[in-house]
């Protein structure tokens, strides 16, 4: 065993480095010990390089600042000297020790050194291997989500399928009348990408088809498809879900049943389009937002959207009753700033309007909070606001990859550490309404990250993993499929062996490293390669020989 | 499988008092997928018992096993073989079938149970276990929609449910829990075989398997 | 001397029946008590056996003394606490003694008792233990020896109209019916709607079997939330439970009574039942009043 | 105890904890010699056996240091780690040990100060003792 030690450039004062040198190198396992200034500069890797290459040392021990800092720089320098670098231990001598108090720390620096030996006696080499993955990708859902993603993934030259349950491609792109804000209008862009797909021989469209079923791990997902009558099974390396949102009038949300005078937005767009075969022009139509969900910032956008539609096409009086509105996205403030001077009015309430009808109209009652007293307003037409739900089977579908989703419903609930589109399973991205962003320039963002997330996973073809870093012993284990539940990254299966035998298996390239898994292990099956219980034990065990000594 | 369950750490304690060494043997089978008596469940007892024995100062070597399979006797000697020469008192961390067939092979040492056997059952979830067989060795199962009335119902009535159920359909003695009937009632209903449970039946034959039950394969 | 309640049954058209809680001890003095007290105001008298799996003075001694006392017991046998062998010779032993109506039960769990680590038994269910009358009734034991010397029960069973969910409680209600069973005494109803229901399922019987309902007197808020939680088969619905608890201090209990005549009297108008069994469950001595709040 | 010192053992995860301890140190914020950190991938990887045989090899008080409730870079490692310590708690307990000496933690990576005062709680702690 190799130990170099490393007094930063000899400010770590309270450590009597020669004393620690000198303890411990009575010990017969210690091949030398260095004391160096500076590992981490010029001259102190060619001291570790010199001494690598003339030693034969199989574990190497390095006592200096803190891992988070050079971990990665001693890696990747004992890789160029073909040394294995899972042989390598090291304790943080300096943030967690000699910084700690004025005094002499040397006693605790020798303890830090011992632990860091302890651990390094019982490290396992771990190769690195590259495993060749699928390039393809997945899309799942057609809409401007699923189709922006298969453009952009095939302009980086990777081939993708998508998979729409409708018949025709566009999702909500065909719902909606006009982007005020942006000069095409969606019916140009729908048509232009539908085009660019066709053309593209990177994009196989399967229409009204389904997943029925998901198997497999990153770089080999094995899916199952159900296209009309026929069922068939591909391969994948990597899925973008971009299964967008359903909007929905909850009756709950307003005492009147939708239908006769209320209408949805999508209604109201159906009557734009042909305004000419309206029985009778409606005189006044009213907006409604904020009473069923304050957060969504979809209402006020096609609110806006349709609000100067109206006004353009029909030129009825136009009332938006709302809470507070959400401008804060790209261009929503012009749109909010025209509206008003095409002589919207808007209306701003603190409790929830009375709706109810009055003579074959819909009256809206509200207190409005800047002019201070009660409105009462009928209108021939009032647009609901809807509430934005996940498709129908989410459910069905995130309980079989075991997705975790939010009180709503929609995917990627998961926390702030993982970049906004990937997920707890490597290999999957969720983009677009089906995470809960519904508007254009939030999925674009969504929709750059995935990219980039299944490009640099699967461009080479090939991924490099560490081989085995976690893994089954199939002796011992049971499969008694704990750690199959626990593995938050759903990186663990059960395979048939040669032997017939069902045992547990963790793949390597889905798997990151938490260790959950060989925790739980009952019986003691997982071995976790530079985690292991005898390593985390000895280190233990190194704390506990300089009490028997004192 | 067989569902177990570790007793409290003050039991085993008074159980082996005044010896000085002794041997804490697991399972690799029932008990491992259980979380009772595994190789880990093995070193958290031999831990406690360390633990316990510093603390007040007398001095206890604790050797740790595991057999594949504590039921059997061949794999019993195999793992135990040597380790058991100078060990006062064995500690099994086996189902009860594991405990006796040491007991069985080293008749001259004292062997403990440290866990207690419960009852035969499936996982419902990771970490929870139910029971659902009672081995009565008269399966009523094919009339009752695959539910057993004999275990899961708390009084194993075998005509309905008793009338002390529960708002909602749950037990007399424990509100957490479905009472077995309606459980049966609604799944009949769902396969439309509600004829099963009209049905009279008769009382049942609590001698089908004279106890202690043995079976002997025809082969043999 | 009390009328057989074999005859109660077919002649009178409102039959009331009430309950004996015995001693847990065996001074049986103040149960004796009760039973002058009612021997002659009701039709029959119940006596539990270890209600509630609580462990007691036994129902076939009681039932022997309200014999010797001129009233009419009614012997009840839970499953719980014999084997067959055992309750078919406390049926032998209880019909040559004169005592000829049962109530077959099943029985509550030793888990709600204050005997909890008891061994329950259950040989037997309610349904088992009917056949099992009806064969002694026939002249020969439960495998079909011939008996020197048979019996002729009148036979009982128990139901609950207020369960949820109720199909299968119906169900099981059916195996009774389909067994053969002269009377019927229900669980504590307090929701009449439910009772409506559960009689509307009773019509095919047309008027064979008489189905009493069954009352539990309500002595306070408190213990009518103590029952619905810990005594099986019982639910109070919150509007009693409100109703008990602006009863002022100490009024609880002649309020409870007051409920428990409004239902009686409720339940005779509007023919709903057959009769009704009170249970007053340890105050015997105010099923008097009961029966008076009812204007019986 | 074979010696009875007061060492502290914390199991730190090094998403979170590890760092947290690294900018205790890197503002000087001084805490006592008896703290030994152990590096951990992530706070569910530390099992019971961990806890008992630190108790075993002297130590007076574990820690178990994770990242925040719902930050966790590997989603549910805080929680089991929390379940666990009450399991080891309940262990230490039979065995006569105050369960307080072992203890849950969950630090953001720049908690610093937090680091240091929930060490200062569990020195009060095998104090008392």
């Amino acid at each position: 065993m190799g130990i170099f030690l490393c007094d930063c450039g000899g400010s770590l004062k309270n450590i009597d480095f020669p004393k620690i040198s000198g303890d411990l190198e009575k010990l017969e396992d210690v091949a030398f010990i260095d004391i160096s200034h500076s590992l981490c500069l010029e001259e102190g890797e060619k001291a570790i390089t010199s001494r690598i290459l003339s030693e034969n040392i199989n574990r190497v021990v390095i006592a200096a600042c803190s891992p988070e800092l050079r971990e990665h720089k001693f890696v990747r320098l004992l890789e160029g000297l073909r040394f294995n670098p899972s042989l390598l231990s090291l304790a943080n001598i300096r943030e967690q020790c000699s910084w700690t108090r004025e005094g002499d720390v040397t006693e605790k620096a020798t303890e830090l050194i011992r632990m860091a030996m302890g651990k390094a006696r019982l490290l396992q080499p771990v190769e690195r291997e590259s495993v060749s993955v699928n390039k393809e990708v997945l899309v799942l859902g057609g809409g401007f989500s699923g189709m922006k993603s298969a453009l952009e993934l095939s302009r980086l030259g990777i081939r993708t399928t998508i998979v729409e349950g409708k018949s025709t491609l566009g999702g909500k792109l065909k719902e909606v009348e006009g982007f005020y804000g942006l000069k095409t209008s969606p019916k140009q862009m729908l048509d232009s990408m539908i085009t660019a797909i066709e053309k593209d021989n990177n994009i196989e469209v399967l229409t009204s088809a389904e997943v029925t079923r998901v198997r497999g791990e990153v770089g080999d997902f094995d899916i199952t498809i159900r296209g009309g009558r026929k069922e068939f099974s591909l391969s994948f390396g990597a899925i973008i879900f971009a299964t967008g949102y359903r909007t929905e009038i909850l009756p709950q949300d307003f005492e009147l049943k939708p239908g006769g005078n209320i209408i949805s937005q999508l209604d109201l767009v159906e009557m734009l389009r042909a305004p000419e075969k309206l029985k009778r022009r409606p005189e006044t139509i009213g907006f409604i937002l904020d009473v069923c969900d304050e957060n969504s910032r979809l209402p006020t956008l096609s609110s806006l959207n349709n609000a100067l539609a109206v006004r353009e096409k029909l030129g009825s009086e136009v009332y938006v009753f709302c809470k507070n509105l959400k401008v804060d996205s790209e261009g929503a403030e012009e749109l909010y700033r025209e509206a008003r001077n095409r002589g919207v009015v808007f209306l701003k309430f603190d409790e929830p309007p009375q709706i109810y009808c009055e003579d074959g109209r819909v009256a809206i009652e509200a207190k409005d909070v800047l002019l201070g007293e009660e409105v009462v307003l009928p209108c021939d037409l009032l647009v609901a606001e809807e509430r934005a739900l996940p498709p129908e089977g989410t459910k069905g579908l995130s309980s079989m990859l075991n997705i975790g989703t939010d009180f709503q419903g929609f995917y990627q609930d998961e926390n702030v550490h993982l970049y906004s589109a990937a997920s707890a399973r490597k290999g999957m991205f969720f983009v677009g309404g089906c995470r809960g962003n519904l508007d254009l320039r939030r999925a674009l963002t969504d929709i750059a990250s995935a990219v980039m997330g299944s490009y640099s996973l699967l461009a080479l073809g090939e991924a490099v993993v560490e081989v085995e870093k976690v893994r089954v012993d199939p002796e011992k284990c049971r499969a008694c499929l704990t750690c199959i539940r626990v593995c938050p990254h759903g990186a663990v299966q059960l395979v048939r062996l040669d032997t017939e035998k069902e045992v547990a298996q963790i793949y390597d390239l889905a798997c990151d490293g938490c260790g959950i898994c060989s925790a739980l292990c009952p019986a003691k099956a997982i071995d976790f390669k530079g985690y292991a219980d005898e390593q985390i034990l000895a280190e233990v065990e190194a704390m506990g020989e300089t009490n028997e000594r004192r | 499988m067989i569902i177990a369950e570790r007793k409290p750490f003050e039991e085993i304690k008074n159980m082996i008092v005044g010896y000085k060494r002794i041997l804490v043997v697991g399972c690799r089978t029932c008990v491992t997928i259980c979380w009772a008596g595994g190789e880990k469940e093995v070193g958290i007892l031999s831990s406690q018992l360390r633990l316990q024995s510093s603390r007040n100062g007398d001095e206890l070597s604790i050797l740790e096993a595991t057999v594949e399979r504590q039921c059997e006797k061949e794999m019993v000697t195999q793992e135990l073989g040597d380790k058991v020469q100078d060990i006062e008192a064995i500690l099994s961390m086996g189902c009860g079938v594991g405990v006796q067939t040491i007991a069985e092979i080293y008749e001259e040492k004292p062997v403990f149970p440290a866990l207690n056997t419960t009852f035969v059952g499936m996982p419902e979830k990771e970490g929870l276990w139910i029971e659902t067989c009672g081995a009565c060795g008269d399966c009523f199962l094919d009339r009752t929609g695959g539910i057993c009335p004999v275990v899961r119902c708390a009084k194993g009535l075998l005509n309905g449910p008793c009338g002390g159920t529960r708002r909602g359909g749950k037990c007399e003695i424990d509100p957490e829990k479905d009472c077995a009937w309606v459980l049966i009632y609604r799944r009949l209903e769902k396969q439309g075989r509600l004829d099963l449970m009209r049905k009279y039946y008769e009382a049942k034959n609590y001698r089908k398997v004279k106890r202690p039950g043995k079976i002997e394969a025809l082969e043999a | 001397m009390a009328k057989p309640f074999r005859e109660t049954l077919k002649k009178k058209d409102f039959i009331v029946t009430a309950e004996a809680g015995p001693v847990k001890g065996s001074n049986v003095t103040n149960m004796i008590e009760h039973i002058e007290l009612l021997k002659d105001k009701v039709d029959g008298l119940n006596v539990t056996d270890n209600q509630s799996a609580v462990m007691r003075y036994p129902s076939l001694g009681t039932c022997l003394l309200v014999k010797e006392h001129g009233g009419e017991p009614i012997l009840q046998i839970t499953c719980r606490d014999r084997n067959r062998l055992a309750i078919q010779a406390d049926l032998l032993f209880a019909y040559s003694r004169g005592i000829d109506n049962v109530l077959c039960l099943t029985g509550d769990s030793v888990d709600v008792g204050d005997h909890k680590e008891a061994k329950p038994v259950f040989d037997l269910d309610s349904v088992q233990l009917i056949h099992l009358v009806h064969s002694l009734n026939s002249g020969k034991d439960m495998v079909g020896n011939e008996l020197d010397g048979g019996v002729d029960y009148c036979i009982g069973a128990s139901a609950t109209p207020s369960a949820d969910p109720i199909e299968p409680q119906l169900i099981k209600f059916d195996k009774k019916l389909d067994a053969g069973v002269d009377f019927v005494q229900t669980q504590a109803v307090y929701d009449l709607d439910e009772l409506k229901r559960f009689m509307e399922h009773t019509r095919r019987m047309d008027g064979k079997v008489k189905i009493l309902a069954g009352i539990v007197l309500l002595v306070g808020a408190r213990m009518a939330m103590w029952m619905n939680d810990n005594v099986p088969g019982i639910f109070v619905p919150q509007h009693f439970i409100d109703e008990m608890a602006e009863a002022p201090k100490g009024k609880g209990v002649s309020r409870g009574i007051e409920i428990a005549g409004r239902l009686v009297r409720q339940i005779k108008k509007e023919k709903i039942c057959d009769g009704v069994h009170i249970m007053a469950i340890g105050r015997e001595e105010r099923v008097p009043d009961i029966l008076e709040a009812a204007g019986i | 105890m074979n010696v009875d010192n007061n060492k502290i053992v914390a199991f730190c995860c090094a998403n979170s904890a590890y760092q947290a301890a690294d900018k205790a140190g890197k503002m000087r914020l001084c805490y006592p010699d008896n703290v030994r950190i152990i590096r951990v991938p992530c706070a569910g990887r530390v099992d019971v056996v961990h806890i008992l045989k630190a108790f075993e090899k002297g130590a007076a008080g574990v820690l178990v240091m994770g990242c925040q409730e719902g930050a966790c870079q590997h989603l549910t490692g805080n929680t089991r780690a929390k379940e666990r310590l009450k399991y080891a708690g309940d262990l230490l307990k039979e065995v006569g040990i105050d369960r307080e000496r072992v203890k849950m933690v969950n630090l953001a990576p720049d908690m610093a100060q937090k680091f240091i005062c929930e060490i200062e709680v569990m020195m009060e702690k095998i104090k008392e003792a």
